[in-house]
């Protein structure tokens, strides 16, 4: 039974052996961040069932909470890191072709940073350090966005970095307002006594973390900087930020509404928030003809899916928000390493470029069609199962206003396959039977990758129940807010 | 010599059962006026009520499939001869033909024209001949009369002669107008196979 | 022969003839139909018997339960059948285009698809393979290029929104009910409230409204028929439509039970009523729409809305008899729009592609067994007597005058006399008249498209003069429903209120014709007459400009033009605009400006604390 | 404008020499002028308001080996008095290969009337577009309505050499 | 056996009957005309003279669409009652008849088209405009007598009409009665509504073709066509008689009303006539058809 804090310190460590490893051979450098992703991916699918029963607890350092920091490995921190593992793994494999000759040891440490970052943002139980965990990601994410060096690469990351530390000022605010308040950084020690400390003075950092954190997470009017930051940053890139970045930021929303403030009737706000992004989401990805910056706006009506499923605050709402999250995840993911992959050989990321694309690269439109059927949630793909959660969930719930919403959320699936199937005619029935582009090699790195998502998304698409469980435990650990405490501070 | 007009035999059953084709032809001439030359003004007078020609079951029709008696009225042109020529051919079998006054005779007063034709019977058979510079709707009664008894004694057979003189015909037509359009109507084994059964019938 | 294994044994049999495809072309084709005979022998095996068996429970614990009833046998058979016609056609229809395994993989697809609904026996199945046939059949439409693109895009944003609204439906009855099973939730279903029925009917009737093409969700049927290949269209038309009666019918005489559905809600306003109304509706307009059409297949699809109506008026009456009576006309339709379909697509392959009427004509003298195939297939489509179309449409009018509704009985008469004109129109452009002179060299259509032509039209006229044979097995599903049969016998229907005995019909009909046949050729023969040879006032006839088909039934056109706009499709694009509009507003926000981002956050933080403030959030 | 046609008379003999008009100048007045002018006078006539070309017709004079061609023209575009007057032009072409300027340029509906006596008279109108056969069927040497063209003589050997069909069974 | 005569029976008279019909029409149509006309048996000599003609055909389609079209008139005529005898009432009320009755138009018009004559074409496409004009009130007329009899066959109605009187005088079908009369000039194809087959537009329309037996065929049609009119008007508002005798002279009453009509009348262009029909006798059926369904539902 490995211990958690191996997850975070091996890509930590390895990230900064690289520009040792730089001086044995240029080459062997571009494995090392497949090599330690894959440690994180195979120990933690060991760890999920050991975590299935009781939350691993790590203490830093000897001390016992709510001294030192502590790291807390609940099933939901477990999704997460496997989540992170398997795209940051297979997204390092898809980078074994360097995106550009020049400093790419840089980019590579930059990468394991920016994923170690995600993983100590969702092991950790204290708010410091989940802060300062917060903060190695997004910086990560900033310098990667303009790694490729182009005009519009450096302007979206000026913006992104100008916003994120916005959002990361407000949360250290937060920190601060809480401590001063509460004497202790453990968040379940401010947990249990959140409410022996009358509100007002509570709610605040509530509503500062919210929105720090949802700078992140990109809730509808703070992200702004995802369209430019995910379009114009390399393909890797992107798919890491559309997978992982914007989930992880809502981890942390999630983690700080349910068991550090615990459930209110902020819900009803966060269910119009949800759809309210969704639907902007959606319609402003319908008016776009650069593919990437559709994938982006896609990922931001995805996100207010999400946030609407989880404002649900029932069992079976946050089951089907996290298998729906996890679909996101991987179907995203495929999404842009397909899409880049086509870039690479039309040169251009206009959507009118990709003509006739279905003849010369055939195993990627077909991956791309495939993702693209997942995320609008059609059956045999894992798309499917998710909405379907969600569906049953919200008229399970049946407030009136849910069914309105849920309404609303119909016509947005309904902009979406739309979206998605115009670019599936583009890429097979449009251009009148062009002389077909020659059939070049396809490289065995990038389609690895490519094949692997899709796989993964058809079998989760036909046998879902193979995670649901999981799912389940992450579900109720996140709404019994007592219990989390009781493990914590015995 | 004239021949005493054929008295109206329509009502004698017997006749009717001996020959139905020769009766029915003769009481019911469903007639196509060619109406070229002055003739087609004495036409209305003689299907309207003062001469009423439907008594004798005599009625105009509008097309060539429709009719059995043509009736020609006027100076026939060459260019008109074509279309009489097309519509005449156009006709289902037993079909008589009946000359309207005296140009399709003989040229009439335009007997030294130039584009007229002089004896129409030289392109067409022409069964009976209603002499008269326009001659008046009794004539026509005459005529229809006389063509009674023509096809009581067989002798409006004037489509036989066609059929057995086609060539001839064809000959003549192409004498006047040179190069015509449509096939000819009999080709030639057909024709002898046609007369062969004719003489055997 | 188990529902699994035939539904395996077609989805293998699929995949391997697109692999087939690969390596021989001939191997593939025959495969093919192969796979389509073991599925129609499966399934004729399995005449009468009514069975179910779970597939499995891997989805999330729902179980995936097939199930075979006489009711559902008939759809399957119908079905089955079509495409085999369908596939045997497109051997060589297909062959001089491109991308023929993938024709070949999607057509077998649909048809598995279409099998599968009509063979699932709980929601979630239902639902699986209702989507697969929406998508593969949105592969099939966008199939030859072009104008194809639109049609695809608008078929599958529609099927799109329509199968939400199922999901929906379909999730609130498990809210309601606890099972997705059919017999579970019709079951349990009695207690629900008539307002909460009235919900899941409308949330249905969005779902198969649109798959049925009924009237103000018809608008994307006519571009998706005309464009999508004619071996498709046949099966588009023919089955794929009526996938959505099938669905009305297990909705309302499967689950919620006839006699709930009938005295359901308001007196005047129910559901019903509206389905009638629609039904009506969806008769006339798109009939006299079809009047106006110059394309073969455009004219087709028109006449396809306007037959659906008719079955949507069966359907939703009630009676039992208007049941078979909507159920019949399912089946006669199949088989005379598919044989309507492939004789337009013999023309078309002959003529290399040409569909518009104005510039064919004659072509009887060149396609003879394509005439007559035309000719059966547009009796059937009319209802002349000794066709089977006949036999439906006499059932859903005696219903509709005897139980009292003469109103809707003369819609549908007029829709009856409509299609006569259209279909008189079709068949006289592209059969009667001139054969122009570039028609000259034309051969007739090839025997592997003759085959499938000859089979539908004999079963036309079988089903025409021995109605007895389908509406025995109409009569087993509906003791299956718990509805009480008709009375009819071998030769036709015999009810209190007039009855039809096709026997006297049919001998009257053939004697007086040998009869007139005798008398005819009495009296000399005739000779025969090229089409230059016409009555033309004497003039040579001109070649090549002597075919009236242009503007045929103007007079007639003319006055009804200015009352037809098409008011559905307006609707549709003014809405497709709006959204791409308000698309293109919001995409304003965001404006570029960074110090505008930042203003935001702010903003955002304001709202949090203003509603605390209010609302006392926390 | 009391008397137009006296005003026009010497207006066109000032302009134009070697013409001779006569008529009272009421209702109808003829000119006659050398072939060479016969085109500029008819543009000149069109300008003052003699915009209609009735027909253009010809005589055959064979004593004096001439063909005689007359324009008719009227006026509907001038002012009343102008409207009762008709304009006769009058000139002479020899008659060997008569030949002529065409006058469609001027007026449009000319064109029948030139074919008609390119047809009948064999006039050649040179410039006219489409100098084709009107009404004839057949070809003729000389034109038919030419005096010289003896109506009999070609009946009796074109129509009479046709042989009747005759026929043994004396059937008409 | 009794049914095989009363089949012959029915069709020889109902032929008889129709061409005796239209000689009867053109000698009053001459008497009108002030002129002595045609003697009574003219159709029968015209039918005589067309079948010693040899017919010029234009292909196999030619000759069958015409048998089919009389085959359809004849069968109609079968499901007539005719006085007492209907010899096969049992298998088909009106919504049969209603069927049948489109077999010979749909007959002519194939033959028609097969002729490749564009005279022929327009015919046709005039007689199907035609047809849809009066269909229109001639549906709402037969439902508003189904619905008011509660029956779809044609017997039950003349029983019924025969205990309690014409339907003509019953209060609720005198506006449909009113209409029927509108529109049987349409139905019988005579002068108001002649612009299929008169001579004088486009050379007799779809008959353009025909030759010596079609246009015995034709007429034979023709005859039939007006024996059908008449007879369902008849049978359905003036009771239908109990024995031939008395269906006869009923048939004669009502034909010399149209026959007036027909003497005088002008006639209309295709659209003049379809607008008509759309206007007066629609309104009037769809009255008819109001009362009876609120009077009896």
């Amino acid at each position: 039974m490995v211990n958690p804090v191996l997850f975070i310190v091996v890509p930590l460590g390895l990230a900064f052996a690289i520009p040792l490893l730089k001086y044995i051979s240029k080459k062997i450098i571009r494995f090392v961040p497949a090599l330690a992703f894959l440690f994180n991916l195979v120990f933690a699918l060991r760890l999920i069932p050991v975590v299935m029963d009781h939350p691993v607890h790590v203490h830093i350092g000897g001390f016992i909470p709510p001294m030192g920091i502590n790291l807390v490995a609940g099933p939901v921190g477990m999704l997460f890191v496997v989540l992170i593992a398997l795209v940051g793994f297979l997204v390092s494999v898809y980078a074994f072709h360097p995106v550009k000759e020049k400093y790419e040891d840089r980019y590579h440490i930059l990468y394991m940073l920016q994923l170690t970052g995600a993983t100590g943002v969702v092991l950790t139980g204290d708010i410091f350090n989940l802060f300062v965990f917060f903060e190695i990601l997004c910086l990560a994410s900033y310098s990667l966005v303009a790694y490729l060096g182009n005009r519009a690469g450096i302007e979206s990351a000026v913006k992104y970095l100008i916003q994120g530390s916005l959002g990361s000022g407000l949360i250290l605010i937060g920190i601060g307002l809480l401590y001063g308040q509460f004497g202790t950084l453990n968040m379940a020690d401010i947990a249990g006594r959140i409410h022996s400390v009358q509100p007002v003075s509570v709610y605040v950092p509530l509503v500062l973390f919210i929105t720090g954190f949802g700078v992140e997470a990109a809730l509808f009017p703070l992200n702004a900087w995802l369209p430019d930051a995910h379009s114009s940053a390399p393909t890797t890139i992107s798919a890491v930020l559309s997978g992982i970045a914007i989930e992880v930021g809502l981890y942390a929303v999630l983690r700080v509404v349910f068991t550090l403030f615990g459930i209110s009737n902020m819900m009803g706000f966060f269910l119009v928030l949800g759809v309210l992004t969704l639907l902007i989401g959606e319609l402003c990805a319908f008016s776009q003809d650069n593919i990437k910056r559709m994938l982006a706006f896609s990922s931001i009506g995805q996100i207010g899916l999400l946030v609407f499923a989880f404002s649900l605050a029932s069992t079976q709402g946050i089951t089907g928000g996290f298998f729906q999250l996890a679909s996101h995840t991987l179907g995203k993911a495929l999404l842009f390493l397909a899409a880049g992959y086509m870039i690479t050989r039309t040169g251009s990321m206009e959507i009118a470029s990709f003509k006739g694309m279905g003849k010369t690269m055939p195993f990627t439109s077909l991956a791309f069609t495939i993702g693209a059927f997942s995320m609008v949630g059609l059956p045999p793909f894992m798309g499917f199962p998710g909405k379907f959660m969600i569906l049953k969930a919200a008229l399970h719930d049946g407030q009136m206003l849910t069914l309105i919403l849920l309404g609303f959320i119909l016509i947005a699936t309904v902009i979406e396959g739309a979206y998605f199937f115009r670019v599936v005619q583009v890429l097979y029935f449009a251009g009148d039977d062009l002389p077909d582009r020659e059939r070049a090699p396809a490289a065995f790195s990038r389609l690895v990758p490519i094949f692997l998502f899709t796989g993964l998304i058809i079998v989760l698409g036909i046998y879902p129940s193979l995670i649901t469980d999981l799912l389940d435990a992450s579900a109720l650990e996140l709404l019994d807010r007592p219990g989390f405490i009781k493990s914590i501070i015995p | 010599m004239t021949k005493k007009s054929g008295k109206m035999d329509r009502n004698n059953i017997g006749k009717w059962f001996k020959s139905p084709g020769n009766m029915g032809q003769k009481y019911s001439l469903h007639a196509l006026y060619f109406c070229t030359g002055c003739g087609i003004i004495e036409i209305p007078p003689t299907i309207t009520t003062r001469w009423d020609a439907e008594r004798f079951g005599v009625i105009p029709v509008a097309t060539p499939r429709q009719a059995n008696l043509f009736l020609i009225t006027g100076y026939v042109s060459v260019k008109t001869l074509r279309y009489i020529i097309r519509s005449y051919e156009q006709m289902p079998e037993p079909k008589y033909t009946v000359g309207f006054g005296s140009c399709p005779i003989n040229g009439g007063m335009y007997w030294d024209s130039y584009n007229t034709i002089k004896h129409l019977d030289k392109y067409i058979p022409v069964d009976g001949w209603i002499a008269g510079c326009m001659p008046r709707p009794e004539a026509v009664f005459v005529a229809v009369t006389h063509l009674w008894t023509l096809i009581d004694k067989g002798m409006a057979t004037g489509y036989l002669k066609y059929r057995e003189h086609y060539a001839k015909y064809r000959r003549n037509q192409e004498k006047i107008l040179g190069e015509l359009e449509w096939p000819p109507l009999f080709s030639k084994e057909e024709e002898n196979e046609k007369s062969r059964e004719k003489v055997a019938g | 022969m188990k529902l699994e294994i035939l539904l395996a044994v077609f989805f293998g049999g699929s995949l391997l003839t697109y692999l087939l495809g690969k390596i021989s072309k001939r191997a593939r084709d025959i495969l093919a139909v192969l796979v389509l005979l073991f599925a129609t022998a499966g399934i004729t095996s399995l005449y009468g018997k009514s069975s179910t068996a779970t597939l499995y429970t891997g989805f999330l614990d729902f179980p995936m339960v097939l199930s075979i009833h006489p009711f559902a046998w008939i759809f399957a058979l119908t079905i089955a059948v079509v495409g085999l016609c369908a596939v045997i056609f497109s051997w060589l229809y297909i062959r001089k285009k491109g991308r023929t395994d993938f024709f070949y993989f999607m057509m077998l697809l649909v048809i598995f698809s279409m099998i599968g609904i009509v063979l699932s026996g709980d929601f979630l199945s239902f639902y699986i393979f209702w989507e697969m046939m929406s998508w593969s059949t949105f592969l099939l439409i966008s199939y030859n290029r072009g104008k194809a693109i639109a049609a695809g895009m608008k078929y599958i944003v529609m099927s799109v929104a329509g199968s939400l609204a199922m999901l929906v439906g379909m999730i609130s009855l498990y809210t309601q009910t606890g099972t997705l099973v059919f017999e579970g939730i019709s079951g349990s279903l009695n207690s629900a409230s008539s307002g909460y029925l009235q919900f899941i009917l409308i949330l249905f009737f969005v779902a198969f409204g649109i798959k049925n093409a009924i009237w103000p969700l018809h608008v994307w049927l006519p571009p998706a028929h005309s464009e999508a290949p004619s071996p498709f269209s046949a099966v588009l038309s023919g089955v794929l439509i009526k996938i959505g009666t099938f669905g009305f019918i297990l909705l309302i005489y499967g689950i919620i039970q006839v006699q709930v559905f009938v005295n359901l809600g308001h007196a005047l306003f129910n559901v019903r009523n509206l389905l009638l109304l629609l039904g009506a509706v969806t008769i006339l307009i798109p009939t006299f729409i079809a009047l106006f059409q110059d394309d073969a297949k455009r004219l087709l699809a028109w006449s396809t809305v306007a037959q659906a109506g008719y079955i949507i008026l069966g359907i939703a009456y009630g009676t039992s008899e208007s049941l078979s009576g909507g159920t019949l006309h399912f089946f006669n339709h199949a088989l005379f729009k598919s044989l309507l379909f492939m004789v337009v697509g013999a023309v078309e392959f002959r003529t290399n592609g040409v569909r518009d009427l104005n510039s064919l004509g004659g072509l009887i003298k060149k396609m003879p067994v394509t005439f007559v195939a035309g000719l059966i297939g547009v009796c059937g489509l009319i209802g002349v007597p000794l066709t089977n179309g006949f036999v439906s449409k006499w059932l859903i009018y005696h219903t509709l005058i005897v139980n009292h509704s003469p109103f809707l009985a003369f819609v549908a008469l007029l829709g009856t006399w409509g299609t006569i004109l259209y279909s008189y129109k079709l068949i006289h452009h592209i059969f009667l008249g001139q054969l122009p002179r570039k028609y000259e060299k034309l051969q007739a259509a090839p025997v592997s498209m003759k085959v499938p032509m000859i089979f539908l039209s004999l079963t036309v006229f079988v089903f025409g003069v021995l109605p007895g044979l389908p509406l025995h097995v109409i009569n087993l599903s509906e003791l299956g429903f718990g509805m009480e049969p008709l009375a009819i016998n071998m030769w036709g229907v015999v009810t209190g209120s007039g009855s039809i005995q096709m026997l006297n019909i049919a001998t009257a009909l053939i004697l007086g014709g040998i009869v007139l046949w005798l008398f005819f050729r009495m009296g000399p023969k005739n000779t025969r007459a090229d089409q230059m040879d016409n009555y033309a006032a004497g003039a040579p006839v001109p070649a090549d400009r002597y075919q009236y088909s242009v503007k045929f039934y103007d007079p007639l056109t003319r006055m009804i033009a200015p009352y037809l706009k098409d008011i559905a499709d307006n609707f549709y694009s003014a809405l497709a605009r709006g959204i791409r509009n308000a698309g293109n507003g919001i995409r304003r926000i965001y404006t570029g400006d960074v110090g505008n981002y930042a203003l935001y956050i702010i903003l955002f933080l304001a709202i949090l604390i203003f509603i605390q403030l209010y609302w006392k959030v926390w | 404008m009391k008397n137009p046609g006296k005003k026009l008379q010497d207006e066109l003999r000032s302009m134009f020499e070697s013409i001779s008009t006569e008529g009272d100048g009421e209702n109808r007045m003829t000119v006659k002028c050398r072939k060479e002018a016969v085109i500029t006078m008819l543009s000149f006539l069109k300008k003052t308001g003699f915009d209609h070309l009735a027909l253009i017709s010809c005589v055959d004079r064979l004593n004096d080996n001439v063909l005689e061609l007359v324009y008719i023209l009227s006026s509907y575009g001038g002012d009343v008095a102008m409207q009762k007057l008709n304009i006769l032009l009058k000139t002479t072409i020899p008659r060997e290969n008569p030949q002529f300027y065409t006058a469609t340029e001027i007026f449009g509906n000319a064109s029948p009337y030139e074919r008609e006596l390119h047809e009948l008279y064999g006039i050649l109108f040179r410039g006219h577009p489409r100098l084709t056969p009107l009404f004839l069927e057949r070809e003729y040497d000389i034109p038919p309505f030419r005096k010289d063209f003896d109506t009999r003589k070609y009946v009796k050997d074109v129509f009479d050499q046709i042989p009747f069909v005759d026929d043994k069974k004396g059937r008409t | 056996m009794v049914l095989v005569l009363q089949i012959l029976f029915v069709s020889i008279l109902a032929c008889l009957v129709g061409l005796f019909l239209i000689g009867l029409s053109r000698k009053v149509t001459a008497r009108i005309h002030w002129r002595y006309g045609p003697p009574l048996s003219q159709p029968f000599i015209d039918i005589v003279k067309w079948f010693s003609q040899t017919a010029v055909s234009h292909g196999k389609l030619f000759d069958a669409g015409m048998i089919f079209s009389l085959t359809g008139s004849v069968v109609v005529v079968l499901f007539l009652p005719f006085g007492g005898i209907c010899p096969l009432s049992g298998s088909g009320g009106l919504l049969v008849i209603l069927y049948l009755m489109l077999i010979a138009p749909l007959g002519i018009a194939l033959s028609a088209g097969e002729s490749a004559n564009p005279h022929a074409s327009i015919g046709v496409s005039r007689k199907m405009q035609l047809a849809f004009g009066y269909e229109l009130s001639l549906l709402m007329i037969l439902l508003s007598l189904m619905t008011y009899y509660r029956t779809v066959s044609i017997v039950d109605i003349v029983e019924t009409q025969i205990q309690a009187g014409w339907s003509l005088v019953q209060l609720p079908l005198v506006v449909s009665g009113l209409a029927y009369l509108l529109i049987m000039p349409a139905i019988m194809g005579i002068r108001p509504f002649e612009m299929i087959q008169a001579p004088q537009e486009i050379s007799s329309g779809p008959m353009a073709e025909y030759g010596g037996k079609f246009l015995a065929f034709a007429t034979l049609q023709h005859a039939f066509n007006i024996y059908i009119g008449l007879s369902l008007f008849v049978n359905l508002f003036m009771g239908g008689g109990s024995n031939a005798g008395y269906f006869l002279i009923k048939l004669l009453l009502a034909f010399m009303v149209f026959q007036v009509v027909h003497a005088v009348w002008p006639r209309f262009r295709i659209e003049q006539a379809v607008r008509y029909l759309w206007r007066w006798p629609a309104l009037l059926a769809f009255i008819g058809l109001i009362i009876v369904w609120v009077t009896t539902s």
